[in-house]
């Protein structure tokens, strides 16, 4: 593991995590993650379309004319997804009806494209990998730890088991549109205020 | 097999399709960009702030590469783009002299006494509106710091008075502060002219006298004393004329009232 | 001209992999899937109508809908309804006793909201239909003698699984009357 | 009425972007100045009714008798993507103010989840192509009535003594739930339900 991939693999997580610093990806963030089940399995879906994408996509780069990148960038993450969905509904047909309408979404999903224009068409096969894994990665961690905090106070559940006392009131605005953006607001805050740095 | 061969030669053709629409479309809305405004662009510092009066870097660029606009017009880029401009357009560049954004006044706190406490919105525009200005000077500095925050280049900072402070080594003439300052306090001054008239006040002067202990009360004796005369008073304000005046600094001693400055040699 | 053509044969090639092996992908995955999906339909099929040994499909008038027999008797019918949830089309299951009593349903599939609107799927939910005739199959928002609670935050979604409910239960007892084969 | 019921609902009742979630990427990114927030719901508004056109034709001319509706994903982005690249290159040509302000913006409205989510709604609720024109010009009105607000409201907030930590986009973020806390309140209005 040279330092240089290191580096590729952990940007997505924490310097560039997608969700906290870029501030990208943010429509299923929002959506999917009324609860921790959910947002991982959206996370991990991601992660293999982004990481797979990038992957083809660093392995085309010479092919590619620049003015026809983004439709071929396109159509290249839409095979993964609509593949991705059919293995999905034919192997894991439980975690399929729950994420059902988000899956052909992750093709809009900006990071898959933004990562693919910043940095795959830009980069060879190996760092496009890491990366792309990397940020899919970051993308599940965010995805996840939202999911639980709204699970928990919202429901009262994580990954579906009792985990508040039974008096607990569960927080419904949590669950609730509303509840997401002002969670991720104060996250991203607190974020802010121990790297002391603005995004 | 049909289903495979139906979906290829479809999702085929579309792709087809599309890439030939695109392809033409590309050629026929496409846009002859001049090369040299595209280099011009390039060497511009890209921060869009207007100062060189035309949309942003891109129209100053433009003009640049094919209206033969003057090629020192960037402020902030200052005499190293003015150079690398003409070198582009194989002109020499007109000679340039650097301006600074300077304040024209000292009503800090501690000279110029509020009228009542504002705790609205940070900003001069808002504290304007509220009763003509918290201070007691209607002319005055409010300190909200509307200008520091307008500034591009971090140039501007507002000190414990509340008046705000420019670093001339970061000042790049852009002009935002002049517009951001509801009073329009700020002028750009050439960097070699220091000695600065630090009041606007129009009031009379028995009146400024009582409102600020550094207001410029009309007593022209600056005019008098001056020797090339590059210093006259209007509307009871005393200013200076940047050409003519040949910094003898007679103004400064003369002002009873300290409101003639010099500022600090540039570091 | 040629760059023009080499940009749109890029990305005809493209296409034409990418719709290729997806159309590969969809008949690797459609035997498997179907399968998945008629054993899921069973074991649903056995769960509307739970003491229903034996179930039949039938079609009349072109509807599909399934009889339940047990000891030569009808014990129950079935049949899929559509309704138009939060998230899209909700497909449902739907068990009916021969008076018209509600056995128990089943979400085929939904696209509602995951966390909110999938919560009828839950057995909390299920359990207020069972035993319910026409009368009583309303929210209690909705009509004065509704008996159904909707789910908080996602009234779309219960409205229309009761509204897929109601259908069910007026459909199957008029298609089991028109249904000559058998007595 | 039912085509008002359907616009109502979409602009203001569901509102794609402060209760369903979609077009998000860029509702954050370009409402810090308002007159950018309005030439992006032009831009969004346009190519949106025209990709639901497009997308309604291309499912039930070509899709549905071909039994290709797995392909429908690969399709409906395809055309949206080259849709956008068209205007840009409209736009480059003939309104280049306009191109120039919005310029990072135009291939996001690609990845813009709101336009393809509309092209699926407009098939899953089985709308006829006028009733998906009507929900398509309610949803991007919603989208054009929720980033408008946002962003006056934003340069509000810039103004405002707001803690370090929060400058930016956290503040922008606790905005954007309270808006969406507001937009809960049309739920029931004309009988349709959140």
């Amino acid at each position: 593991m040279k330092s240089s991939d290191w580096k590729d693999f952990t940007n997505g997580i924490v310097r560039e995590n997608p969700i906290f610093r870029l501030l990208i990806g943010l429509c299923p963030a929002l959506a999917v993650s009324t609860s921790a089940v959910d947002a991982l399995g959206m996370g991990l879906a991601t992660t293999f379309v982004l990481a797979a994408s990038n992957g083809v996509i660093s392995l085309l780069r010479t092919l590619i004319p620049p003015d026809l990148r983004i439709p071929i960038f396109i159509v290249v993450v839409s095979t993964f997804v609509t593949a991705a969905d059919y293995l999905m509904l034919a192997f894991f047909p439980a975690i399929h009806r729950s994420l059902g309408v988000f899956v052909p979404l992750i093709v809009v999903n900006c990071i898959v494209l933004g990562r693919a224009e910043a940095f795959a068409y830009r980069n060879e096969v190996r760092a496009s990998l890491l990366d792309g894994l990397g940020m899919g990665l970051g993308f599940s961690l965010a995805l996840g730890l939202l999911g639980a905090l709204r699970e928990v106070f919202g429901a009262g559940t994580l990954f579906g088991l009792a985990v508040m006392p039974a008096s607990y009131p569960p927080l419904l605005l949590l669950v609730l549109p509303p509840g997401a953006f002002l969670l991720i607001g104060l996250l991203i805050a607190g974020l802010n205020r121990f790297t002391r740095r603005a995004p | 097999m049909s289903l495979v061969f139906a979906a290829v030669l479809s999702f085929g053709l579309l792709g087809l399709l599309l890439g030939l629409g695109l392809a033409l479309a590309g050629r026929r809305f496409a846009v002859e960009t001049d090369p040299r405004e595209e280099r011009a662009l390039a060497a511009l510092p890209g921060v869009n702030c207007g100062a060189c009066g035309y949309p942003g870097c891109g129209g100053y660029a433009h003009a640049v590469a094919c209206k033969g606009e003057e090629t020192n017009r960037c402020p902030v880029g200052g005499a190293a783009v003015a150079a690398s401009l003409a070198a582009l357009m194989g002109r020499e560049a007109a000679p340039f002299e650097k301006r600074i954004a300077r304040l024209f006044c000292a009503g800090g706190k501690d000279k110029c006494p509020e009228r009542f406490t504002y705790k609205g919105i940070i900003s001069c525009n808002a504290a304007n509106l509220v009763g003509g200005g918290h201070k007691l000077c209607s002319w005055g500095c409010l300190g909200m710091g509307s200008c520091a925050d307008a500034c591009p280049f971090d140039a501007i900072a507002m000190n414990e008075q509340g008046l705000p402070v420019v670093d001339e080594a970061k000042c790049t003439a852009c002009g935002r502060c002049v517009l951001a300052c509801p009073r329009g306090l700020f002028q750009l001054v050439p960097q070699s002219k220091r000695v600065i008239v630090a009041c606007s006040s129009k009031d009379k002067g028995p009146e400024t006298r009582k409102i600020c202990k550094v207001g410029c009360i009309a007593c022209r004796l600056c005019e008098r004393n001056c020797p090339v005369k590059a210093i006259a008073v209007a509307d009871n304000l005393a200013r200076h004329d940047f050409k003519a005046c040949e910094q003898h600094k007679v103004c400064v001693q003369k002002c009873p009232q300290k409101t003639i400055v010099v500022f600090p040699p540039s570091s | 001209m040629k760059t023009t053509l080499d940009a749109g044969l890029r990305l005809f090639v493209v296409c034409a992999v990418a719709a290729g092996t997806l159309a590969l992908v969809y008949r690797g995955t459609q035997a498997r899937i179907s399968a998945n999906q008629a054993e899921e339909k069973a074991r649903r099929l056995r769960w509307v109508l739970p003491d229903c040994p034996q179930v039949e499909p039938r079609t009349t008038e072109g509807r599909e809908w399934f009889l339940g027999r047990s000891e030569g008797r009808d014990c129950g019918y079935a049949i899929e309804t559509k309704a138009k949830g939060y998230g899209g089309t909700l497909s449902l299951l739907v068990g009916v006793s021969p008076e018209g009593r509600v056995l128990g349903y089943s979400i085929l599939s939904h696209k509602e909201t995951p966390g909110l609107g999938d919560k009828a799927a839950k057995p909390a939910f299920q359990a207020q239909f069972k035993g319910l005739g026409l009368e009583k199959l309303r929210l209690k928002k909705d009509s004065p003698e509704g008996a159904l609670d909707a789910l908080t935050a996602a009234t779309i979604t219960s409205r229309a699984v009761t509204l897929g409910v109601r259908e069910a239960v007026e459909s199957v007892i008029a298609l089991r009357a028109k249904d000559g084969t058998r007595p | 009425m039912r085509l008002f019921a359907i616009f109502f609902g979409a602009m203001i009742v569901n509102n794609i972007l402060l209760m369903r979630f979609l077009g998000l990427c860029s509702f954050f990114g370009i409402s810090n100045k308002l007159e950018n927030a309005v030439s992006m719901t032009w831009a969004v508004t346009f190519v949106m009714a025209m990709a639901s056109l497009v997308t309604w034709g291309l499912y039930h001319f070509l899709l549905l008798p071909l039994g290709l509706v797995f392909l429908r994903t690969a399709f409906f982005i395809l055309v949206i993507a080259a849709l956008v690249q068209l205007v840009e290159m409209y736009m480059k040509k003939n309104a280049p103010g306009l191109y120039r302000a919005l310029g990072i913006y135009l291939p996001l409205i690609t990845t813009n989840c709101a336009i393809l989510a509309v092209a699926f709604l407009n098939i899953d609720y089985g709308y006829s192509l006028l009733e998906s024109l009507v929900y398509t010009v309610g949803v991007s009105g919603g989208y054009g009535v929720a980033i408008v607000l946002f962003a006056s409201l934003r340069e509000r907030v810039d103004k405002a003594p707001v803690p370090e930590a929060f400058k930016g986009y956290p503040i922008a973020f606790i905005l954007a739930g309270l808006l969406s806390l507001a937009f809960m309140g049309f739920a029931g209005m004309f009988g349709i339900q959140l």
